[in-house]
């Protein structure tokens, strides 16, 4: 019988890890920045957009909607068809096709990633008009 | 004699009817053959040129020309060569004897074919239902089987909040219709 | 005790019944104490070892894993739901025990996400299952994750994560809703009997 | 009468709180050596409360619900015949009326109302668990009643508050008196507390929690409360056998948590042997040591 001293051993090493500080990132207490050109929710500068619904055009999975804004102060006065677009995160992949077509740069990818309900209506909204989940108590974290 | 691609299409072209081939890239050839030959081609394929395994069937639509496409892809792993013999068949009504009793794993891929087409293969022992439950109607990956429409039928897609969308055009002849008129009115 | 936080000590003042004390204090334990059963559907399957591993480590909040459905008091439904799997995503949270919650992820789940056109993947998960907490995200980062089960604890203190009170309750409609995919090729019976009945055997 | 009701739900409350605690170390420092900050220490009391107020538990018949209470019987019947202190009236149990050998017996119990209760609920995991239970046990069992016999041999008593007195010094420990006999109880030590390279019986991701599978609610907060309680029986056992007992409450916790924090090590550091190899393992290296140990003995007689 062959007993195999060096696995005993090296399994033991790991041991040394009871000692070190672990490698957690501490969530809630500790945010970390999300890595340039990440993907998160949308941000519609709309003193620049210009609805051309383009956006709508190249969404595959019809996530953009074209919507009148609640007030005619969100326009500016390019916007040639009074319409700003609306997202719905029940269909958006982020796939950044929206905005890699937008010829203004206004319709941009933000770094915020996180936002939770309990209700699965809320996922609905239009960027620059109103914060994702503003209906509501929620807020964008 | 190292073995190359060519010969050994070659030698398969000296045996049967091949109506057309062509080498894709270094070790990977596509010939075509009817219907009545592809038993053939793919016995001799594995008992005589020992191609072991049968990688996959393919299935394409080729709806414009009323067609599928079916092709077997042969792999041998003493050559390293893959053989894609297609045959055509029609898209409504077609059926394929089985290959199941050649490489034994075509059943499964036969098997989805048959759900996923239509395309009956006679003699497979195994040809039930696979990844759909349950399914009625024209198999899905058919041209023209119409997925949105099949969606709206079937499944609810949530409709709340999303009223109120505009099209683009419309509106924007709108508004410009609006401004003319305005200015036509200053005009005045 | 640092788990007792400041907002618990200020929710633990206004209670005024001795039974609401005890009431709060079992929601209490049951949010310390959650045991997750992840069900990968699909791409989501991939967050859930970052969320638990040594990165982000759920642990520390008391979510932990769970082998089989009678153990667990969460389901974590990670993406798109073909009919098939949501058939068996049915009988599994039929065969957790109350109270059991349901945490989505994505946005599949939601409003059919990349997969709106496809013909074998349900659109709107909460038709079928009592869905608590929806997380965005396609798919949600570990961090969102997180925030997903901290949004359920509020809830499940709040004493208003009681979607199996939901599902037996309106236990027709959600199995309507079900026929409406399943066609006939519905459940077993014995699965979804017991909810029409008054409860288990014992 | 009324002293020793009062000792024995002493000793249940003591065994159930040091169970947790341990556990609860058990579970920090697993995460630890994962690299990760790990539950608060007292994460286990909360899981179990948590499972006695779930709403609802699965039945599966009058057996099904008798099975963990056997388990729970089984253990607190062996807690009582384990004597916990030394030169004390304090939490003795019933242990002047048992012995080592009733003890054997008595620890059996509980995995045989683990597999009634498993048997009727029909899950195909479960009967799985409890097949390679009870095929580990063989394996476990050899080594122990070897060790066992070459105590009672060597103490020349069957009465374990008898072996318990006779060690008075740290020489006279049975540790250091009996050497061969400590360590190959070390063995079948590890493998009934359950730790890593013995625990394919419950293992989550290969049996789907083995005879666990269909407990849930109530049903596994009893299991749970059973196991911590078990494995304090288990230290204690084997504090009260090899290192010399415990004149209080301080000095037993101290002797098992370093048994339990030998126990860690090994549960920790080693991977999981399947179920033939644990048996392989078992009638090997402990089995050899231990019968040169009985021939040692004998021929010194």
């Amino acid at each position: 019988m062959k007993i195999d001293i060096k696995g005993i051993w090296g399994a033991l090493s790991s041991l040394k890890y009871l000692f070190q500080p672990p490698g957690t990132l501490r969530y809630p207490d500790v945010k970390k920045e999300a890595a340039d050109g990440y993907r998160g929710f949308h941000d519609n500068d709309l003193s620049k957009c210009i609805g051309c619904g383009m956006c709508e055009d190249i969404c595959m999975n019809l996530a953009i909607d074209m919507v009148k804004p609640k007030s005619e102060a969100y326009l500016n006065a390019k916007n040639g068809s009074g319409l700003i677009p609306r997202l719905d995160y029940g269909r958006c992949c982020w796939c950044s096709l929206c905005t890699d077509v937008c010829p203004v740069n206004s319709l941009k990818l933000t770094k915020n990633y996180v936002y939770v309900s309990e209700d699965m209506n809320r996922f609905i909204y239009t960027p620059g008009e109103e914060k994702l989940g503003k209906r509501e108590k929620e807020t964008v974290k | 004699m190292t073995e190359t691609i060519d010969n050994l299409l070659e030698r398969i072209g000296r045996n049967f009817q091949i109506t057309g081939q062509e080498v894709k890239k270094a070790g990977l050839a596509a010939l075509h053959c009817s219907q009545e030959q592809l038993h053939g081609v793919l016995i001799y394929l594995k008992e005589v040129e020992k191609f072991d395994t049968l990688t996959m069937i393919g299935c394409a639509d080729w709806i414009e020309d009323d067609y599928f496409e079916l092709s077997y892809m042969a792999y041998s792993f003493t050559t390293f060569f893959t053989v894609m013999v297609k045959i055509r068949v029609s898209r409504d009504g077609s059926s394929v004897p089985t290959v199941e009793g050649i490489w034994r794993q075509a059943r499964t891929f036969e098997r989805e074919i048959h759900e996923m087409f239509g395309v009956d293969f006679p003699g497979n022992t195994r040809l039930k239902e696979f990844f759909l439950e349950n399914w009625q109607g024209m198999p899905p990956m058919k041209r023209d089987f119409d997925t949105v429409q099949f969606v709206k039928d079937h499944y609810k897609l949530r409709e709340e909040g999303r009223e109120g969308a505009c099209n683009v055009s419309v509106e924007r002849k709108k508004r410009i219709d609006a401004k003319k008129l305005e200015l036509k009115k200053e005009g005045e | 005790m640092d788990n007792l936080n400041k907002k618990d000590k200020a929710q633990l003042k206004e209670l005024k019944s001795p039974m609401a004390v005890v009431d709060w204090a079992v929601n209490w334990f049951r949010k310390q104490s959650i045991f997750m059963l992840a069900y990968g559907t699909g791409c989501g399957a991939i967050e859930i070892p970052p969320t638990v591993t040594a990165r982000y480590d759920a642990e520390r909040f008391g979510v932990r894993g769970a082998a089989t459905p009678r153990q667990a008091d969460v389901i974590v439904l990670s993406g798109y739901l073909a009919v098939k799997t949501l058939k068996r995503v049915i009988r599994t949270y039929e065969q957790m025990q109350e109270p059991k919650y349901v945490i989505a992820l994505g946005s599949c789940p939601i409003n059919g996400g990349m997969y709106w056109d496809s013909y074998n993947t349900i659109k709107q998960l909460d038709r079928y299952l009592p869905v608590d907490v929806t997380v965005a995200g396609c798919m949600p980062r570990p961090e969102a994750v997180l925030e997903g089960f901290m949004a359920l604890k509020d809830k499940i203190q709040r004493g208003e994560a009681e979607g199996a009170r939901d599902y037996r309750d309106n236990i027709e409609k959600y199995k309507n809703n079900q026929k409406e995919i399943f066609g006939d090729k519905m459940l077993p019976g014995y699965t979804c009997d017991w909810y029409f009945s008054d409860g288990g055997s014992f | 009468m009324l002293f020793t009701i009062f000792n024995s739900l002493l000793a249940v409350l003591l065994t159930y709180s040091m169970g947790m605690l341990y556990y609860g170390f058990y579970r920090i420092g697993n995460a630890r050596i994962h690299r990760r900050v790990g539950p608060p220490l007292w994460q286990n009391v909360i899981d179990n409360i948590k499972l006695f107020a779930k709403r609802e538990a699965p039945g599966h018949g009058i057996m099904f619900h008798l099975g963990p209470v056997i388990m729970t019987a089984g253990t607190i019947t062996s807690m009582l015949f384990v004597p916990f202190l030394k030169d004390s009236a304090w939490l003795q149990g019933f242990s002047s009326y048992g012995n080592l050998i009733l003890l054997i017996y008595l620890m059996v119990v509980g995995p045989l109302g683990n597999a009634l209760a498993v048997g009727v609920s029909g899950v195909p995991f479960g009967v799985m668990g409890v097949t390679r239970g009870l095929t580990r046990l063989i394996g476990l069992e050899v080594p122990f009643f070897l060790s066992v016999a070459l105590l009672m041999s060597g103490s020349g008593t069957i009465s374990i508050s008898e072996i318990m007195m006779a060690q008075d010094s740290f020489s006279n420990w049975n540790m250091m008196a009996h050497p061969a006999a400590f360590i190959v109880s070390l063995f079948s030590f590890v493998g009934m507390m359950g730790a890593s390279p013995f625990d394919v019986v419950g293992a989550p991701v290969e049996v789907y929690s083995g005879p666990q599978a269909e407990f849930g609610g109530k049903y596994l907060g009893f299991l749970a409360a059973q196991r911590v309680m078990f494995s304090m029986v288990k230290l204690i056992l084997w504090v009260d056998l090899f290192l010399g007992g415990a004149t209080n409450v301080f000095i037993l916790m101290a002797k098992s948590f370093a048994l339990f924090f030998f126990y860690f090590i090994v549960g920790a550091a080693f991977p999981r042997f399947k179920t033939e190899q644990a048996v392989d393992f078992m009638l090997k290296l402990p089995l050899i040591i231990g019968i040169g140990a009985v021939l040692v003995r004998f021929w010194s007689l």
